[in-house]
């Protein structure tokens, strides 16, 4: 699993040829230590050099890395007893998006989330992350729920985008994530999001109408996925990688537009790398976030949110 | 979502009024039972076919007609314009398509506000357009609904917002997502202060249009027949590799699956929408 | 339709003699008005005498007659401007129940009520009044919109029961009446109920938290359907007599009982004899329920609601 | 609804642990595999079958020994008991059936209200006991239920309600229902100061009951294989005509309808209410 994406090729090709110098060394009973420590150098400088220049396409693939620590791992990691509530009550209970309740240090926390899968049997029991209507509603339960009892909201963004299909048309997809927008704004709590992997489109924003937003080094966050767009637009599937760099849908990009607040480091290569130190990050966050929230007053924390998205948008005046 | 599978030119074109090629354009050909209607005709019908009741798209300035009392409608002029931030370059740069749609539709944007009056009631409205972009949201769409929303949490008039777009702006990448909440919050705010929202969904609504505003509303009223959906029909087929059932996301089977309140022939438009402003709005203040 | 209950036989018996009486007079050309009178004059006592001491099983029969005015009938009648809204925006328009608004005199009213069918076709479609879940949400949608718009609720109660099926038990029948219960409870806008035909059981009560609640002459309403009851704690479904006795059904019953706050007339023999009476003596008592409501603060309003079903029950105090 | 399908005297005696006629019985028999289990083994499980997991249904009494602290429990007694105000016969009288329960169960009706401590956590509590005529709700029920939630409006403590309970109590007619109205009216109460409210759904639990305050937990929990519904599966295969699914109205068939937070076995059942108050609960008051 480790370098297996293709543009860390280079990598993987320099780590193996260090294994096979060890084996010779081991074998042979030949001293290559110092062959070995070269080439580890220059493994590194290139992992270097390649994560620092990657390009959109190269972080949508880290994005959806299949072993990238998904909202179930992370609450593990960040949360002391972190309970799961389950389903809308009205429906089903969604396995694409999971919720529950955990301690952020002293801070009585509900946290939400779009849910991958780190296989393909956990996907397809995961619908790859793209919630029914069901998952929507299970989290404004929770919203709600966290909004009676003062406790403020972490939201996981992690998702290809809501499902579309006959059963989640029939049931009011648009309109679940339509008043999970409108609710979301009006919530008597903060509201924290992590974009942890793939930010996609409607199906994201359902559960990030935030205070602040924050994007992991490697995360996207899109109005449609790169290959959606080309095909549509590009009139030509394959220009996704076209696509990916004209929708402008990395962190960078996506703090310079001022849509988040902030880009969390991830360890060298993505997150999968290093589970616990990326968990590290983004509790760290957390905590000065909700620190701060808790001194301030609830109606300024509501305008706070209703007034960052009432500036959103980039146009000209005329005369 | 803002999968616009009916954005392609040639269903564009097959939802409007199809001219003929008949001296001085006069004859229109339904798209939906192939009728031959007389152009008048079609226009004194409220552009429904006369023949099967297949509701034609019509333009921003049509619907003003048909729905305000006359001349009550006064549009309010903001100055502001869509730009290409993004730079952003598909088949076509965003600045060129921008152009080229202001020339094609004489409009400025897709989206239309202003205050109106509907038999003697005042209302705050937006009305989208189709024929510019597909009636795609972007950051000035957003905005304008979002000022008309906002005019009336001061003037305490019921907002009307009729819809006809394929979803959120892709040109405008990311913050044309972020108009459906910047849109949903204002009408949050426009919730706590008790003023009805009706939406009135037309042919067609869907991606992150029907996905924030549009059915947000307290009322939701549908045109018959309109296409109304968070993925668009060609996409879930891709997804789920089979044929989608006939009726799929239009305005009938929205309403059996309890997402519409009402569905309203074009021409019933105006007195229903008169109707519930009447029994609805706990702040009346009429003009005649 | 008339006089078609198995009460009623003695009565049709002699409408029927009258009618052979005039055809007699007609085709023998004899003067036969002084019998027809004399006899309609018994038909009269007789109706009076018949309707005056129905049992409980008789007065059932009356509260589910086919013809009896059903919610879309009686919303025509008494409201102006009526409009049906439909849907729960989650699942389905449950054709049971329906809801809309319209004008009572000047009162901009919210009408949300059970609705049963006058022929096999229509009950089919509206399953025989019963709701599923769907139903219920629909109803508390509608009951939030009048509160937000300041627009008292009038409900209409006729129902056998909440549906009990496969569907309606996956969606969450308890769910959803419970959250009526608690919901209706708070709602800042009063709440006026009328038992028009019959109540069933919780299905009843999930349109029935109300301010005031009046039972229509001849409507019932019980725990239990009487053939429920039997076959349950009877051991046997034939003595659904006896049951509707033992429950207490009858508007009678339900006002002594302290549940309702009064018995609204019918026609003689019933609503079914006559609708328009039957929707002015309706009209009538709402207009003065709302008229009064409109000068209350909504607190007091609450605040009767509440302490009207708080203080429910019959109990004995230990020593 | 309150159709009380296993209130039959047969299918309550399925339920209970079964004791066998072996001198002292000390063996009872699963009512779900069969398995012989030895009574001081069942009890010391939690009264789960060790070999299945099947949940015997539980006392108040040993439902209160196996959540609480340690002689924490203080049960609020209420002078108040059930009469035959409507004199009511069925079989038998309404009267003679309440004799018959109290003497059978030494209890005075079907549940048990109180306030007591989960690790050190203060907590309102009632305890339904499904052995008092099937824990059916009349008025005594509704009343006691609604005084331990309207004591949690004033001491702020979490309120906690273990159902076991067929519904309505028929024999009290339409007072029976009105305890619906008046327990979820109660909650709306509590919800109005932010008070939490947990119910912990355990079979079986029906009709009335379910139908009105054990649906509306802010966590609602479940023991496993519950029956769990508003009709009952009898009344249901009437309607339908046709055999109900296997594990249909179980506690797993509502997690997967989403109408459960969570099931939990009866051994993780202190830790876990102990757990949620602690993280939901906004009025803290620990005693030790
Ligand atoms: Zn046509
Ligand atoms: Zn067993």
């Amino acid at each position: 699993m480790k370098y297996s994406l293709s543009f860390e090729k280079p990598i993987s090709d320099l780590y193996q040829k260090i294994e096979q110098l060890k084996e010779l060394a081991d074998t042979g009973g030949i001293d290559l230590s110092a062959e070995v420590a070269k080439i580890e150098e220059r493994a590194n400088h290139m992992k270097e050099e390649i994560y620092a220049n990657l390009t959109p396409t190269q972080i949508v693939q880290i994005a959806r890395h299949i072993k990238r620590p998904n909202t179930v791992n992370l609450c593990k990691l960040i949360f002391k007893d972190f309970i799961e509530l389950h389903g809308d009550r009205l429906f089903s209970d969604d396995p694409s998006i999971v919720g529950g309740i955990g301690f952020l240090k002293k801070h009585r926390v509900m946290i939400i989330g779009h849910q991958k899968g780190h296989d393909t049997k956990e996907n397809i029991k995961r619908n790859f992350g793209m919630p029914h209507p069901e998952g929507y509603r299970k989290a404004l339960r929770l919203m709600k729920m966290a909004e009676n009892f003062n406790m403020p909201i972490v939201t996981f963004i992690d998702t290809p985008g809501a499902y579309p299909g006959i059963g989640a048309e029939e049931r009011g997809q648009a309109e679940a994530i339509a008043r999970n927008l409108k609710e979301m704004t009006g919530l008597r709590v903060p509201v924290v999001s992590v974009v942890i992997g793939e930010g996609g489109s409607g199906g994201a924003l359902g559960i990030g109408v935030s205070n602040k937003l924050y994007m992991m080094q490697n995360a996207v966050y899109s109005v449609i996925s790169p290959e959606g767009c080309a095909s549509i637009l590009f009139k030509d599937a394959k220009k996704a990688d076209r696509a990916a760099s004209s929708l402008k849908i990395t962190a960078t990009d996506i703090v310079r537009l001022g849509i988040s607040d902030g880009v969390i480091e991830e360890p060298l290569g993505g997150a999968h790398y290093d589970w616990d130190a990326t968990a590290d990050k983004i509790k760290k966050i957390l905590v000065r976030d909700l620190t701060a929230y808790k001194k301030m007053d609830v109606d300024v924390v509501i305008e706070e949110r209703c007034q960052k998205f009432r500036s959103m948008g980039n146009f000209g005046y005329t005369t | 979502m803002s999968i616009l599978d009916w954005f392609s030119e040639n269903n564009n074109k097959a939802k409007v009024a199809k001219k003929l090629d008949i001296p001085e354009d006069v004859w229109v050909k339904c798209s939906s039972c192939n009728a031959t209607l007389y152009l008048k005709d079609l226009e004194a019908n409220f552009k429904v076919c006369l023949e099967c009741n297949y509701h034609f798209r019509v333009s921003s300035e049509e619907r003003i007609s048909q729905i305000f009392d006359k001349n009550s409608f006064k549009e309010i002029v903001v100055p502001i314009e869509p730009i290409d931030f993004l730079n952003f370059v598909d088949t076509e740069k965003y600045s060129v398509r921008l152009e080229k749609a202001r020339t094609k539709t004489k409009k400025k944007e897709a989206v239309i506000i202003g205050e109106g009056l509907i038999n003697g009631q005042q209302v705050n409205a937006g009305i989208m357009d189709f024929s510019f972009m597909g009636g795609s949201m972007g950051s000035v769409v957003g905005e304008k609904l979002t000022l008309i929303i906002e005019k009336a949490i001061e003037n305490k008039n019921p907002v009307i917002i009729f819809t006809s777009s394929g979803g959120a702006r892709m040109q405008e990448g990311i913050m044309s997502l972020m108009q459906m909440a910047k849109t949903s919050g204002a009408l949050y705010r426009l919730g706590k202060v008790f003023v009805p929202y009706i939406s009135v969904l037309c042919d067609p609504t869907t991606g992150g249009t029907s996905a924030s505003f549009a059915m947000l509303g307290d009322i939701i009223l549908a045109e018959p027949g309109a296409l109304i959906s968070f993925a668009g029909p060609r996409v879930i087929e891709q997804t789920i590799r089979q044929k989608l059932p006939k009726g799929f996301q239009r305005s009938e089977f929205l309403l059996e699956h309890g997402m519409l309140d009402k569905i309203v022939h074009r021409k019933d438009m105006k007195f229903t929408l008169s109707s519930i402003i009447g029994l609805l709005n706990p702040h009346p203040q009429k003009k005649s």
